[in-house]
């Protein structure tokens, strides 16, 4: 190819027509199993490439597709749409069966991330069962986040990127309902209370940690 | 803000107390099905029929505790959480029946109410949000990923990889092993059995006329406490090992007086 | 049998316009880990459906694409094309689990950082390969760090960015102590879970191992 000649030469260097580099784009984010930064994929593209560009027109071509672009956070992938799933009943993947107490905490993980073990106590009322949290970082759904900042500094849980990908959220402002929760001030913790009280864990009986309001607005600025 | 006076005990029981036990028998048939305290709160809460910000919490207090009185009276065991429960919420009762005491400090009855209502409504949105979220679009349900992985066979290159459970639990693995080593005895200060009668067989041919037991204990053994009670230990039991094969014999005065050991005459 | 009947009488009965059947061919031979025939796609869609015509457009629809669709047999597939596999030389990754021995050592300079070799061996109870930390440092994850002020002045290891990356840290404080460890359920509580007790004999008389109070602080605090 010439092009390598153009590469040992930079003034001669013309990047690919964008219409390439769509292809290159498209061709990346089918064979990749997880989904692709822009610049992860321009890392690959010859230079002068404007992977942004190019995902621009490749969206447009697959809108309404019986495939699609789905945003990820920052990455990019390709999925099936959503009303054809009844097609793919031989590729659904036999998920284990979560219990409620593992969907309600990771709800509240999604929604009051990051969140400690004693927040998430707080809110359902009981103790946090030892396997609850470790099915869900084990789901790849959850992971340790930042220690929180208060006496004890206690670590706190987050949601993954494969947690969005599972359910479809291109970022965690997307999450249902997100916004009313948070008008309706459910999102808050309201400290200086002596609420009725708290589960008695086994193991943990200290910190009465409480958000500060800070800490939200980090996740949801 | 109107104080009402305070209601006579147990004059509104008529009102909805029958019904109210009733459903709390209703609730405690599936106990476990419960999440906690606040859970059950919430189911009650919700036979007022009136939306969660509305809530009688004083009437929710009622019906709790006239749960766990069901409870009590059928003789089921209810989990420290809900009887902890039972006994702030009986304090709330009274703090929001009594007129409200200027010299006390703290939180008025209203507030805290008003917090336990705002943690319930705070747990149902939680519910329903994690119903709608399980209600999405899943990826592996109702989207797919690519099926076919992509198997262009050119440069394979190997890299190794790790979960970040596997690097906390190899940690853990190394940090708790300790905890977990079987017990090992320090070998240098124990004298045994066998070697304190390796000894003793080799001596006891000269022992014709009774002498202290202690005698045998060897150099070097009699000194440092912890020694000398292994080897005590050792050569006693030494010593009966050869009473009972005939070749020794025993003999101690009184009680705690030294032990005294002979060679038994065959002739 | 009734449907032969609705076959012959297309009134009682409307196949989904071409358009949505091309979607749907194009969202199972997306979705599908196996090339597919025209027979098996069609037993998937609804009656009246032609499987084959669909086929047709979306054909004619990714020529000159970035992925294409190529014949197997009777079957058929999605393909990268061929001139783009220079993108996807990534792809070609064989991912292996690390050996025990490297990820506990991984676990030591991460917990202890910055760390001697000689510690790493303290704490493990074991000798340490050469090869192990090669291998950790080849993978990018541990790179030789400040060396030590004692005699010798030894070398010591450190985790590196691209470790944080991998393991979704932000910083290694951020990693969970013992406690916490238990109380997200990932701490067997039983001895002798993942192989016998340790062996007693000389092979690791070195056992008296303590770690200075210290070190435990900055790490469980």
């Amino acid at each position: 190819m010439t092009e390598k000649d153009q590469d040992d030469d930079p003034s001669l260097f013309l990047a690919p027509p964008l219409a390439e580099q769509e292809r290159m784009v498209e061709a990346m984010l089918f064979a990749s199993p997880v989904p692709l930064t822009v610049r992860e994929m321009e890392a690959r593209m010859p230079h002068g490439c404007d992977a942004a560009e190019a995902m621009v027109l490749l969206r447009k071509r697959f809108e309404g597709r019986g495939v699609s672009l789905v945003r990820v956070n920052d990455a990019w992938a390709f999925r099936t749409a959503p009303d054809l799933g009844f097609l793919m009943s031989r590729e659904q993947v036999e998920t284990r069966k979560l219990s409620r107490a593992a969907i309600e905490t990771l709800a509240i993980i999604a929604y009051h991330q990051p969140v400690t073990r004693a927040e998430i106590e707080e809110i359902r009322g009981v103790s946090v069962n030892r396997g609850t949290i470790d099915q869900l970082i084990e789901l790849e759904w959850v992971r340790f986040g930042r220690r929180k900042m208060t006496p004890g500094r206690p670590v706190t849980f987050v949601v993954t990127e494969e947690f969005m990908d599972h359910f479809g959220l291109e970022t965690t402002r997307d999450l249902p309902g997100l916004k009313e929760l948070r008008e309706a001030g459910l999102l808050e913790s309201r400290p200086g209370f002596d609420g009725p009280p708290r589960p008695v864990s086994d193991d943990d009986g200290d910190d009465g940690v409480e958000i500060e309001p800070g800490d939200q607005d980090e996740l949801f600025e | 803000m109107t104080t009402e006076p305070p209601l006579p005990a147990n004059s509104n029981d008529g009102d909805w107390g029958v019904a109210d036990r009733r459903a709390s028998e209703a609730l405690i048939v599936d106990l476990d099905g419960f999440e906690g305290p606040l859970d059950v709160l919430l189911t009650l809460g919700r036979t007022q029929k009136v939306d969660l910000t509305k809530i009688s919490i004083l009437q929710l207090a009622e019906q709790y505790l006239a749960f766990v009185e069901a409870a009590r009276k059928l003789r089921i065991e209810l989990a420290a959480d809900y009887l902890v429960m039972a006994a702030w919420l009986a304090f709330l009762k009274s703090r929001l029946l009594l007129p409200p005491d200027p010299s006390e400090e703290g939180p008025s009855g209203e507030d805290l109410a008003a917090h336990l209502a705002f943690q319930l409504e705070r747990l149902s949105a939680m519910r329903e949000a994690a119903a709608k979220l399980m209600a999405r679009d899943r990826l592996g349900r109702d989207r797919f990923a690519r099926g076919l992985p992509e198997d262009l066979t050119a440069t394979r290159k190997i890299t190794y990889t790790a979960s970040l459970i596997d690097l906390m639990q190899a940690y853990a693995r190394i940090r708790t092993r300790d905890d977990f080593r079987p017990y090992v005895m320090d070998r240098e200060d124990v004298l045994t059995m066998e070697e304190a009668l390796e000894r003793m067989r080799g001596l006891i041919g000269f022992g014709g006329n009774w002498t202290d037991l202690t005698s045998y204990i060897p150099d070097g053994w009699r000194l440092d406490p912890k020694r000398r009670r292994s080897a005590t230990a050792a050569t006693f039991a030494a010593a009966l090992e050869l009473v009972k094969s005939g070749r020794a014999q025993l003999r101690q005065s009184e009680t705690f007086a030294p032990i005294e050991l002979r060679r038994t005459d065959t002739e």
